[in-house]
């Protein structure tokens, strides 16, 4: 018994995935020294599972086959109420499959938590609905890399991790609970906010480039597919949970610490507050909350709200201006709009005072009534 | 199975109006149970779970306290630093004579005297309201007014640890579940009080005065282990 | 008793088989309403019951449908649309939602919170558990008649604080509340306040009743009933009404600590404050793991009442199935931390890991017990009998998928996907909710005196199942290639498993309207049933008419045969080759 | 759970007459173990209080522990001592002691498996402990892998190691090379709570061999 459990094993281990079943539950191998960890073991309780459901159905729809009452004589029947072996053998040899099943996860758990102390790290900051990345050299992702992974235009964060090199995570949350989830890497972590949590992969392949050298390719069905690693926020945390993702793609290491010097200052000398501001649109994720084409979100849409009133949850109107701005950018608890959840937090002392300044020119830029509506946006 | 009679709505129990013998020699059984015997042990199993349902709700209050002081034990030594033991061990004492009394006042339900069955009744009511009173005008108020609350609006200014409103969250907050405790069985004392009058405890006769008695001695094995905890800490 | 004429329909006690039945109304309509506002009939009760379960449930599965619907696509266009003018013509906050989840989030978290705490864990203990355990044991009542009466009053005020929660917008914290979230959505508002107080006092309902049917059945079993010859189903119900009483207090205490957060900010769940958001997750499972098991068990024991009469052949291993229950129960309680396994330290996921492999074992017990109890039996196929079949079907299914989660290297990468979805629906809509609608077929003819139409009833098992694969099934996929739970707009990869599954929730919805109209028919339009339609051989059948008259039985029950001897009762009571029982299609006979 | 243990007592009792539940305590009874508890009462206080006194006079520290077991074993006494007289388990139907036994048993389950996640946060157990270490890479690293893509993998990992490789790059992207890839000392606190939120999963040094995981704070770097 014991070995046939681990003949199978072995024989789904050693497949190295790939095979028709692996592809049907992942659609491709993971690329992390870890995922073949969750893939073998997924794939092998498959084979469990497949075996036992067809062990126990297998019986149930040959005895209602077999035994329905047209076929007997009497309409009631003498057999055996209970059988004592038969009992103690269904009842214990679940439990020797059990037992090598808990202890190859528990292993596959050690080996995804574990982290090599060499590792590269990366602190991972989330906050309701981003991924903020922070690497050593103090380099962040860039808005100019960002990527659309989903269907909507919503451009969301470029993670970039070295080929072939242990990635260390630590992660914190700002407001309430995240998970961090890399479905091609075949593991997740909570990110809690009163302590750092960790996890780490290591990829293997240097992620390919789509179509013309950008991170895309084209679907047959004509629909854009991000061609890197998609990271998912897995914990509830709100409105727009579903939206707060990000892409993550493996460089080689010269790609690498190039990247992390180009990004190192986001706002270089001589940009306009403007473009500032719109650097800072999304690279503080106002993105995720305030539209910029009229449409509703979470927040209100950022065109023609300068120069407007509007009403607010206290029953007044306002005008937008800039002094009314600045406040409500840096603290937006003070006048809600009305008809819209009090859920944006206060970024006094997160956004530098060059990004404030720019964020009020991009919004303005945004007006028919702002001091930008004659130029091209 | 004779003397069951199935009425309209025989789960009140039979009590036949014209007999001028007390209710409890009057009163029979819900007319589900074989006989007052059979009733009686069913709702003292039913009042023994009730209880447990009271121990596990507190135990949230436990598990809390528990998890707290091993994340934060300056917190916790500093914030029962405030807290005076003498006010806290007086009324451990009187919880622990209102069990007394508790107690007594089911023995005189077993042996039928109702006059001290009334007093005991009384005596526990107000051993209760002195509870309630001792923790409103020494522990409460004064804290209250120093702003010594839970979480957010803890307002004491010489507070040593930026943790002790924590503290002061978990004290507030089982001490707080207990004190209503007090307050629903001070109002199931009246209640008792108000039966008793009407003679409708005696032998044979006295679930009620036991369960809430049960219930009495629970709220105070909650008293015995909260005081320790919260007022010897050092 | 010397005899049992369990045979001839309507020649239970003489010829007053529907004199005195407990359905008869009280003179006229006001008295009757009032009579079953006040009663304290178990039967009545049950019946209120089954009537407020069934009309949340389709509330419920009203939300359900409109979460499949809104997956329809990738982005929000079917919300920001149809769904969205409606939401903003009734609450007018924001005509045209446009791109914002709200709408998704909180349907999604009313489905939750309706099925799980007012369908699924009142649903076959409060109805059917409180119509049949006095009758199964032989008593006229359950052991406190008024208390039953308080718990479902205090469920109609929980459901009311529900309601008002959902008039006002309703909430958006996944029915789990997990904290800081759900004290800080909404500041300003008291929907969450009203949905936490909602589950708070339900909490009550469900305590209440757990706790009186743990004393029925110790206190009021009938002369001659011991432990073991009671019918499996009251043991399951006595399995999960001991979780009920022991765990439930533990969420009262969360939620009030939760309401305590929101009013007082005392901190204890609020890491600004020092509190740890994790500990609201030990205390939030150390009650909802258990009473996924009061979910489950009482599911478990209908399947048995239906399996041994459906193959007329005693259950096999009662003893098995009986300890099982009771180990669940057990075990139940030390497993909740394996959903933490992503946000609880090594050390408890390692602990409970092992542990929640042991649950494994009672649950496949069972079900190979009640395959060997088809083994050599005389099987028909009724409605209710398909039912069990699906039930073996689908929560075998569901049960073998909890091994994937169970194992942490796997789980790390399937928790909090639909993987957990999909095997949650096969545990507790595909066990729990399907056994309810096998046992209501059941016992339909019992609780109302009469019979439905076989045919359509077995039409709708079959919609009902194949709604149910197509639904869920595809889930599966999706949650292994990494979907994520609760996501209103989705990577366009996992849209043609999402469009699969919105079409399997059609005919889902489908098959159980067929149902619904079946029974309403069979209100209107129904053959008056026998005593004992199915030939079985537990009390309610065997001693009580159909409908059941007020104090349940004429004489107090003797108890002189197990529940499922039917090797010995029914060979006593005809020659061989003659049918004292109705075969299939006589059984069948509820149509012309 | 409560219920087979009674089937045989009442098996044929569900009608039964048997007369428990109505034994009268005596009233010495009664006040003697009203005695006993405020005996114990003042126990507890004198208890804490002596400990404070030895902690001040003889200079020594009591761990904490000791406050909490010596508390809780009186209020453990004392509990005894209320539900067997007061609440009269002694003399009761076995059934309601069995309910309050395991309601006990569940409160401890509930009050055991929680500490034991939350109070082992920040600890890291041995056997995860082994695997931490420089090109470590959990079970994975010896097991998974074939031998060869192991070596690879390792001498890779050496690499990194390796200060002459580090400006093998292209050049520029002085501040990523210079740091050489080596580990970032994270800086832990002393106080428990002060450095708050705290992980201690990559502490450099945390040797291969170490046995205990609180020796291992603050040593340097392995290398």
């Amino acid at each position: 018994m014991m070995d046939t459990i681990l003949t199978l094993a072995e024989t789904v281990r050693a497949e190295k995935g790939g095979g028709l079943l692996h592809r049907f539950s992942f659609g491709h191998v993971g690329n992390s020294t870890q995922a073949y960890e969750t893939e073998w073991l997924y794939i092998f309780i498959v084979w469990v599972n497949i075996i036992s459901f067809i062990v126990v159905m297998g019986p149930m729809f040959w005895f209602v086959f077999k035994y329905h009452r047209s076929k007997q004589a009497t309409n009631y029947q003498q057999s055996a109420s209970h059988n004592t072996p038969l009992e103690l053998a269904w009842s214990i040899i679940p439990l020797l499959v059990l037992v090598p099943i808990f202890f190859w996860g528990f292993e596959g758990y050690l080996s995804k938590l574990a982290s090599p102390s060499d590792a590269e790290e990366i602190q991972i900051k989330a906050s309701m609905w981003n991924w903020e990345a922070t690497y050593r050299n103090g380099a962040q992702p860039h808005p100019r890399d960002y990527v659309k992974i989903m269907e909507s235009d919503l451009e969301v964060p470029l993670i970039v991790v070295p080929q072939d090199r242990p990635v260390r995570l630590i992660m914190h949350s700002s407001d309430v609970l995240h998970s961090f989830f890399v479905p091609d890497f075949r593991t997740k972590m909570d990110v809690t906010p009163n302590r750092y949590t960790s996890m780490w992969f290591e990829a293997r392949e240097v992620t390919l480039r789509g179509d013309e050298g950008t991170w895309y390719r084209r679907l047959p069905n004509g629909k854009r597919d991000f061609v890197g690693h998609k990271v998912f926020c897995a914990e509830y945390c709100g409105n727009q949970h579903s939206e707060m993702a990000a892409g993550l793609v493996v460089l080689t290491r010269e790609e690498y610490a190039q990247k992390l010097e180009e990004w190192l200052n986001p706002y270089s000398e001589g940009m306009s507050p403007r473009e500032i501001g719109e650097i800072a649109y999304k690279k503080r994720a106002c993105n995720t909350c305030h539209s910029i084409d009229g449409q509703r979100n979470t927040g209100p849409t950022w065109k023609n709200w300068y120069g407007y009133e509007h009403a607010y949850a206290d029953g007044q109107k306002r005008m937008v201006d800039e002094n009314h701005l600045r406040e409500n950018i840096l603290y937006s608890q003070k006048t809600l709009v009305a008809g819209y959840p009090s859920s944006m937090p206060v970024y006094a002392g997160v956004l530098k005072d060059i990004e404030v300044n720019g964020l009020i020119e991009y919004i303005k830029s945004l007006s028919d009534r702002g001091p930008y509506k004659d130029a091209p946006q | 199975m004779a003397t069951i009679d199935l009425g309209k709505h025989g789960a009140h129990g039979q009590v036949p109006a014209n007999d001028d013998r007390p209710y409890h020699e009057r009163y029979h059984a819900a007319h589900h149970f074989v006989d007052r015997e059979h009733e009686f042990d069913a709702v003292k199993m039913g009042v023994w779970l009730f209880l447990a349902t009271e121990v596990l709700l507190f135990s949230g209050m436990f598990v809390a306290y528990a998890i707290f002081r091993m994340m934060h034990p300056e917190a916790f030594i500093n914030g029962s630093g405030y807290l005076d033991v003498s006010w806290g061990l007086l009324n451990t004492v009187v919880l622990l004579l209102s069990s007394y009394t508790v107690a007594a006042a089911v023995r005189h339900a077993q042996t039928g005297n109702q006059k001290w069955l009334r007093i005991n009744i009384v005596l526990t009511f107000l051993a209760g309201l002195a509870f309630l009173l001792i923790k409103l005008i020494f522990e409460y108020y004064p804290k209250f007014v120093q702003g010594k609350l839970p979480g957010k609006f803890f307002s004491y200014p010489y507070a040593e640890n930026p943790y002790e409103p924590l503290f002061w969250g978990v004290y507030w907050g089982a001490t707080g579940i207990h004190a209503s405790h007090v307050i629903v069985g001070m109002g199931l004392f009246a209640w008792l009080y108000v039966r008793a009058r009407k003679l409708h405890f005696g032998p044979g006769h006295y679930n009620a005065v036991e369960g809430v008695g049960l219930y009495w001695h629970i709220v105070d094995i909650v008293w015995i282990f909260l005081f320790p905890l919260l007022y010897l800490i050092h | 008793m010397a005899t049992i004429d369990i045979g001839k329909a309507g020649a239970l006690h003489g010829g007053h088989e529907h004199h005195g039945s407990y359905l008869e109304g009280k003179g006229g309509i006001w008295s009757t309403i009032w009579d079953w506002m006040t009663t304290v009939d178990h039967k009545k009760i049950g019946m209120m019951y089954l009537v407020a379960i069934l009309v949340m449930f389709f509330f419920g599965g009203m939300a359900a449908i409109m979460v499949r619907l809104e997956l329809w696509e990738p982005t929000r266009a079917v919300a920001g649309g149809f769904e969205g003018n409606i939401l903003g013509h009734m609450f007018g906050e924001g005509a045209n939602l446009g791109k914002s989840n709200e709408f998704y989030n909180r349907v999604m978290t009313i489905h939750g919170i309706i099925m799980v705490f007012l369908v699924i864990v009142p649903s076959v203990p409060a109805s059917l558990g409180n119509f049949l355990l006095p009758l199964m044991l032989g008593a006229k009542d359950v052991a406190f008649p008024r208390l039953n009466l308080a718990s479902w009053y205090v469920y109609l005020f929980g459901s009311l604080f529900a309601i008002l929660s959902l008039l006002s917008y309703g909430v958006d914290t996944g029915w789990t509340f997990y904290t800081p979230y759900s004290t800080t959505t909404d500041e300003g508002h008291v929907r969450v306040v009203w949905m936490v107080t909602a589950a708070f006092i339900l909490g009550f309902s469900s305590i209440f009743t757990g706790l009186n049917f743990v004393v029925t059945v110790h206190k009021l079993r009938a002369p001659g009933m011991g432990w073991f010859d009671m019918p499996l189903f009251v043991w399951g119900i006595y399995g999960a009404a001991i979780i009920q009483v022991l765990a439930t207090p533990v969420i009262g205490i969360t939620l009030l600590l939760l309401l305590f957060e929101r009013f007082f900010h005392i901190g204890i769940f609020d890491p600004r404050l020092g509190g740890d958001p994790v500990l609201f997750q030990h205390f939030f499972w150390f009650y909802s793991h258990p009473v996924v098991y009061v979910m489950i068990l009482p599911g478990m024991a209908i399947i048995n009442e239906l399996i041994g009469a459906g193959s007329r052949k005693k259950i096999f291993g009662y003893r098995a199935v009986a300890f099982s229950t009771l180990a669940i129960a057990g075990i139940s309680f030390i497993v909740w931390g394996h959903h933490l396994f992503t946000s609880q330290g090594e050390v408890a996921s390692v602990v409970f890991s092992a542990l929640t492999f042991l649950v494994a074992i009672p649950s496949a017990v069972k079900v190979f017990n009640w395959i060997a109890t088809l083994y050599k039996g005389s099987i028909i196929l009724t409605t209710w009998m398909l039912y069990a079949l699906s039930f073996l079907f689908l929560f075998s299914i569901g049960g073998l998928t909890g091994l994937f989660l169970g194992s942490l290297a796997v789980d790390l990468h399937l928790h909090d996907t639909y993987f957990i979805v999909a095997h949650f629906h096969y545990v507790m809509m595909g066990g729990t909710i399907i056994a309810f609608i096998g046992g209501i077929h059941y016992w339909w003819p019992k609780m109302t005196g009469r019979m439905y139409n076989e045919l359509a009833g077995q039409i709708g098992c079959a919609l009902v199942f194949i709604g149910f694969n197509a639904t869920f099934f595809p889930q599966f996929f999706m949650g292994s290639r990494g979907m994520p739970r609760r996501y209103a707009s989705y990577v366009t990869e996992y849209q043609f498993w999402h469009q699969f599954s919105t079409i399997g929730s059609w005919i889902l919805a489908a098959g159980l309207f067929l149902h619904l109209f079946n029974f309403i028919a069979s209100l209107v339009n129904g053959r008056k049933a026998p005593a004992n339609p199915w030939g079985a051989l537990t009390l309610e059948w065997t001693h009580a008419s159909s409908p059941p008259i007020e104090h349940n039985f004429e004489h107090e029950p003797v108890v002189t045969h197990g529940p499922y001897d039917y090797d010995t009762v029914l060979p006593a009571q005809t020659k061989p080759g003659d049918y004292v029982l109705p075969r299939p299609a006589a059984g069948g006979a509820a149509h012309h | 759970m409560t219920s087979h243990a009674d089937s045989h007592a009442e098996h044929f009792d569900a009608h039964g007459h048997k007369d428990h539940g109505h034994v009268i305590v005596s009233v010495a009874t009664l006040r003697l173990v009203l005695g006993a508890l405020l005996f114990f009462t003042l126990l507890t206080v004198g208890a804490a209080k002596g400990e404070q006194w030895i902690a001040e006079v003889f200079q020594v520290t009591i761990p904490q522990s000791i406050n909490v077991i010596v508390a809780l074993s009186i209020a453990v006494v004392k509990t005894i001592l209320v539900v067997t007289f007061f609440m009269q388990l002694k003399y009761d139907n076995p059934l309601n002691t069995m309910i309050f036994v395991f309601t006990i048993l569940t409160v401890a389950f509930f009050l055991g498996f929680t500490t034991l996640d939350l109070g082992n946060r920040d600890s890291i157990d041995r056997t995860k402990a082994r695997y931490i270490r420089p090109g470590g890479t959990g079970l994975a690293g010896t097991e998974t892998l074939a031998i060869t893509e192991f070596a690879k993998l390792q001498a890779k990992r050496n690499e990194t190691y390796d200060p002459h490789h580090a400006h093998h790059g292209h050049g520029q992207g002085q501040s990523i090379t210079d740091a050489g890839y080596l580990p970032k000392v994270p800086r832990v606190g002393s106080s428990a709570q002060a450095s708050r939120p705290v992980t201690k999963i990559t502490l450099p040094g945390f040797a291969v061999e170490a046995d205990d995981d609180d020796d291992a704070h603050g040593e340097g770097p392995a290398h």
